[in-house]
C-alpha cells in the first residue's frame, strides 16, 4: 500500500481532507464522530476503521498514506511530535512491522 | 524585465521546528548551521520576490481535480494553517504574496504549454512556515506559493517538472512585475509519512540525489532520479523531490552548490539543501 | 471483463435540435438520416453504458483549476441545464449514470498515467443532449458523462488524447462493471462560437479531417490534425474535434466509417457522425 | 484575440462562467448588474463592457470567446437562435468584419 494505491473517490478521504482544513468541521467530528461520517458518506468498513484509528485498515480501504499520521493525530495530540511521543508510537504499532515486539521506532 | 537572482531547494520537514531538541547534537548544529547559511545566501540576494514550489500534502488541492500545480494569487498570506500549529510550534506570521505576478504567471505560462491552477485561499503547513522561519524570520519578502502535486496519482513526471521550471523562468525573466526573484522550492528528501518505513530514512539515494544537483547534468537527473526511484526511497514523501526538479529546471540545468545534508531520523526525514548561483547581476554585486 | 462494442463521434452543435429548420432542405435530409443511421447502429450494440466523451464547454471545469478530463459519477443525470433549456429546444429528459463504472475510471486511469478529475454534479448542454436525442431518444443507455478540457489554454495535445483513449480502452476492458461499451465521442467540426468566423464553416478542413478518420492511420492523424489546424478552421469550437482523437484512440487507431457530413452554414459548424466498428462478439452477432 | 488570449482570472470570466450554472444568480444578476458586478470584483473596464453587452470589448480584456455569444443571450432570448435571430444578427453587428455594411451574416 503506498500513494499509487490511492481510491481518491473514497467518501473517507474527502472527510479526512475537509478536516484539516475546517477547524469548525474538526470540532463537530470530535463531538459527534458518527454524524459527520454518515454526513460524508461513509461506508460502513470506513466508519469501523476511522473510528477506531485503525489506520492498517484505512490504508487497506484506499485511505490517503499522507492521511493516516494525521488521523492519529486527530486522536492524540500532534504537539511535540518525535518519535517517542504518543502518537508516533500509536502509529508505529500498527504500521511498523516489528515494533509491537519492541523493536521498531527508535 | 526581471532577474532570477538565485536558485534554492531544501527540506521542510516538521521536526525542524517541532522536535529539533529530539534530534542529535550533530544533526543539530549541522542542520542549523546550513540553514542559517540558506538564510544569510538569500537575504543577501535582496529578492524583490520569492517564488515557492512546494508540495501540497494534500491540505489544498482537492482530490477529485488535483491539478499539477497551483499558484497563489492572494496579496498577503497568514501562516501557519490552525491545524498545523502545535505540530509545527512556530509563531504565526504573515508574509506578503504577489498578486499581480501570481495572475501573470497564470496568463503567460498558458500559451507555453504549462497550465497553472489558481486561487487566493491556499492554506500553509510546513511546505512554507519551516523554510520561512530560518531564511526569512521577519517575513518580509513576498512569496508567490505555487504548490504542487507530489503525491496523488498519477504524479507529474520529472520530465514535465523540468520542462515547468523552464517555463516558470521564462515567464518570470519576462515578468515587469518581478524584479529579482528567487525561486525556492522545499520537500524532500527521502521520508515515508503513512508508510512502514516512517521512522527511517534513505541515506544512500539521498546522497545520489545530491550528487546529482551538484553535478547539474539535467537529461541525466531525468533518466535516473526517477518517480519510481523516489518511491522506493520512502513512499509517502520523497518524490517531494519533483519540487526539486522543478528548481533544477528555473536554474536551467546548472550545478548545485550542497549547503547541507542530514539522514535525520529523529526528525523522520533526510534533510538539507542546495543553492544554485545564477551569476547575474546580483552574484556579482555581492 | 467488458467489451468495447463500438465506437463513435459525431458533432453536437445546438442548431440540430434548435434551428434545424433554417437550414437547408439537403444539410436537413442528409444530417437526419445520419443521425438516424448513428442510432440505428449504435442500438444494434445494445450496449449497457455509454462512456461519452465531449468538451465541457466552460460550464462545468472550473476556470481556476481546469482538469483535462472530469469523469461523472453520479447515478443518475438531468438534462438540459436550465440556462440551455429554450436555447437547445429539447424536452427534459433523466439518464441513469454508472458510479461503479465511473469510479474504477478513475481509480484504474490513475497508474496507467492518466488523471481523471471526477464530480456527480455536471451540468449538461449540447454535449450530451443533442446526440442523445437522436441516438437514444428513450434515454434507456446509461452514460457515464467525461467531460474534456478543448477549449480553456493550454490545451491537452492530440497525443495525449490519443493515449487518453487508448487508457480508457484498457481500464474499461478489464472493468468487470462495464459489460457491453460504446464509446460516444461528440463535437466538431469547424465552428468559430466567439470568433469572426461564427457563421462559417471550413468544408475543406472537415473533409481532411474525416478522409484521416476514415483512413485510420494515427501516426499522420496526430501529424496532421494539429491544435493549430483545428484553430485555423475555426478557433472557438474545431478543437472539440479533440474528443474524436480520444475516441480514435479508444478504437485502437483503426479505420472509422463516415456517416454524414454537411458543412452547415446554417448550423454554424460542420456537422457529422462516424463510426468504428470494433468487429467483436457484438459485431459477429448483427 | 482567441482561446489563446484568454486571461483566466479575469473576474468577469468568473462572473459569466457561474452566470450560466446559477440561474438565482442570474435572476440576481439581471435585476441588478452593478451590484452583481461589484461583489465578482470586476474592474470598471470590464462592469461598462458587460453592462453594454460589448462583447468585442470583453473579448479584448480577455474573456473566453465561448462565453461572448452567450453575453449576447444574457440580454436577448436564447431561444430558436438561427442567423437571422436578434441574438446572431447583435453578435454579428459587433464581431463580423463588414457585418454593419449589410454584407455579413447569412
Ligand atoms: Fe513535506
Ligand atoms: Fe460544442
Amino acid at each position: 500500500m503506498g500513494i499509487m494505491d490511492v481510491d481518491l473517490t473514497l467518501p473517507a478521504n474527502r472527510l479526512i481532507f475537509t478536516l484539516r482544513r475546517d477547524m469548525a468541521l474538526l470540532q463537530r467530528f470530535l463531538g459527534d464522530i458518527d454524524g459527520v461520517m454518515e454526513e460524508y458518506g461513509l461506508s460502513a468498513a470506513e466508519r469501523r476503521a476511522l473510528r477506531d484509528a485503525d489506520i492498517r485498515a484505512l490504508a487497506g480501504l484506499g485511505v490517503h498514506p499522507y492521511f493516516l499520521p494525521q488521523v492519529v493525530r486527530l486522536f492524540h495530540s500532534g504537539a511535540y511530535n518525535h518519535n517517542d511521543s504518543e502518537a508516533a508510537r500509536v502509529y508505529a504499532s500498527q504500521m511498523v512491522e516489528g515494533y509491537a515486539d519492541g523493536k521498531g521506532g527508535n | 524585465m526581471a532577474e532570477i537572482a538565485g536558485v534554492i531547494a531544501l527540506s521542510h520537514a516538521p521536526g525542524l521546528t517541532g522536535w529539533l531538541d529530539r534530534a542529535s547534537d550533530a544533526e543539530r548544529d549541522n542542520l542549523l548551521a546550513g540553514y542559517a547559511e540558506m538564510g544569510r545566501w538569500l537575504r543577501a540576494l535582496k529578492p524583490d520576490v520569492i517564488v515557492g514550489i512546494a508540495n501540497d500534502h494534500v491540505l489544498n488541492l482537492p482530490l477529485d481535480n488535483t491539478p499539477d500545480f497551483c499558484v497563489g494569487t492572494a496579496g498577503l498570506w497568514r501562516g501557519p494553517a490552525p491545524w498545523f500549529r502545535d505540530w509545527l510550534n512556530v509563531a504565526d506570521y504573515i508574509v506578503a504574496g504577489h498578486a499581480a505576478l501570481a495572475r501573470r504567471l497564470v496568463r503567460d505560462a498558458a500559451p507555453r504549454g504549462l497550465r497553472l491552477a489558481f486561487r487566493d485561499d491556499l492554506l500553509f503547513d510546513d511546505n512554507w512556515s519551516v523554510p520561512l522561519h530560518f531564511l526569512t524570520p521577519d517575513y518580509d519578502v513576498p512569496l508567490v506559493p505555487i504548490h504542487m502535486n507530489c503525491v496523488v496519482p498519477p504524479l507529474p513526471t520529472p520530465a514535465r517538472c523540468y520542462r515547468a521550471g523552464e517555463v516558470l523562468a521564462d515567464v518570470l525573466r519576462g515578468a515587469d512585475e518581478a524584479g529579482r526573484v528567487v525561486v525556492m522550492a522545499t520537500g524532500g528528501l527521502s521520508h515515508d509519512p503513512g508508510g512502514p518505513r516512517y521512522f527511517q530514512v534513505d541515506e544512500a539515494f539521498d546522497r545520489a540525489f545530491l550528487a546529482l544537483m551538484e553535478e547539474g547534468d539535467a537529461e541525466k537527473t531525468l533518466r535516473e532520479a526517477t518517480v519510481e526511484r523516489m518511491i522506493a526511497a520512502g513512499d509517502g514523501g520523497t518524490t517531494e523531490l519533483l519540487a526539486w526538479i522543478v528548481a533544477l529546471g528555473a536554474a536551467g540545468g546548472r550545478p548545485a552548490r550542497i549547503v547541507c545534508y542530514e539522514p535525520a531520523q529523529s526528525l523522520r526525514c533526510g534533510m538539507g539543501g542546495v543553492v544554485w548561483d545564477m551569476g547575474g547581476a546580483a552574484a556579482r554585486a555581492a
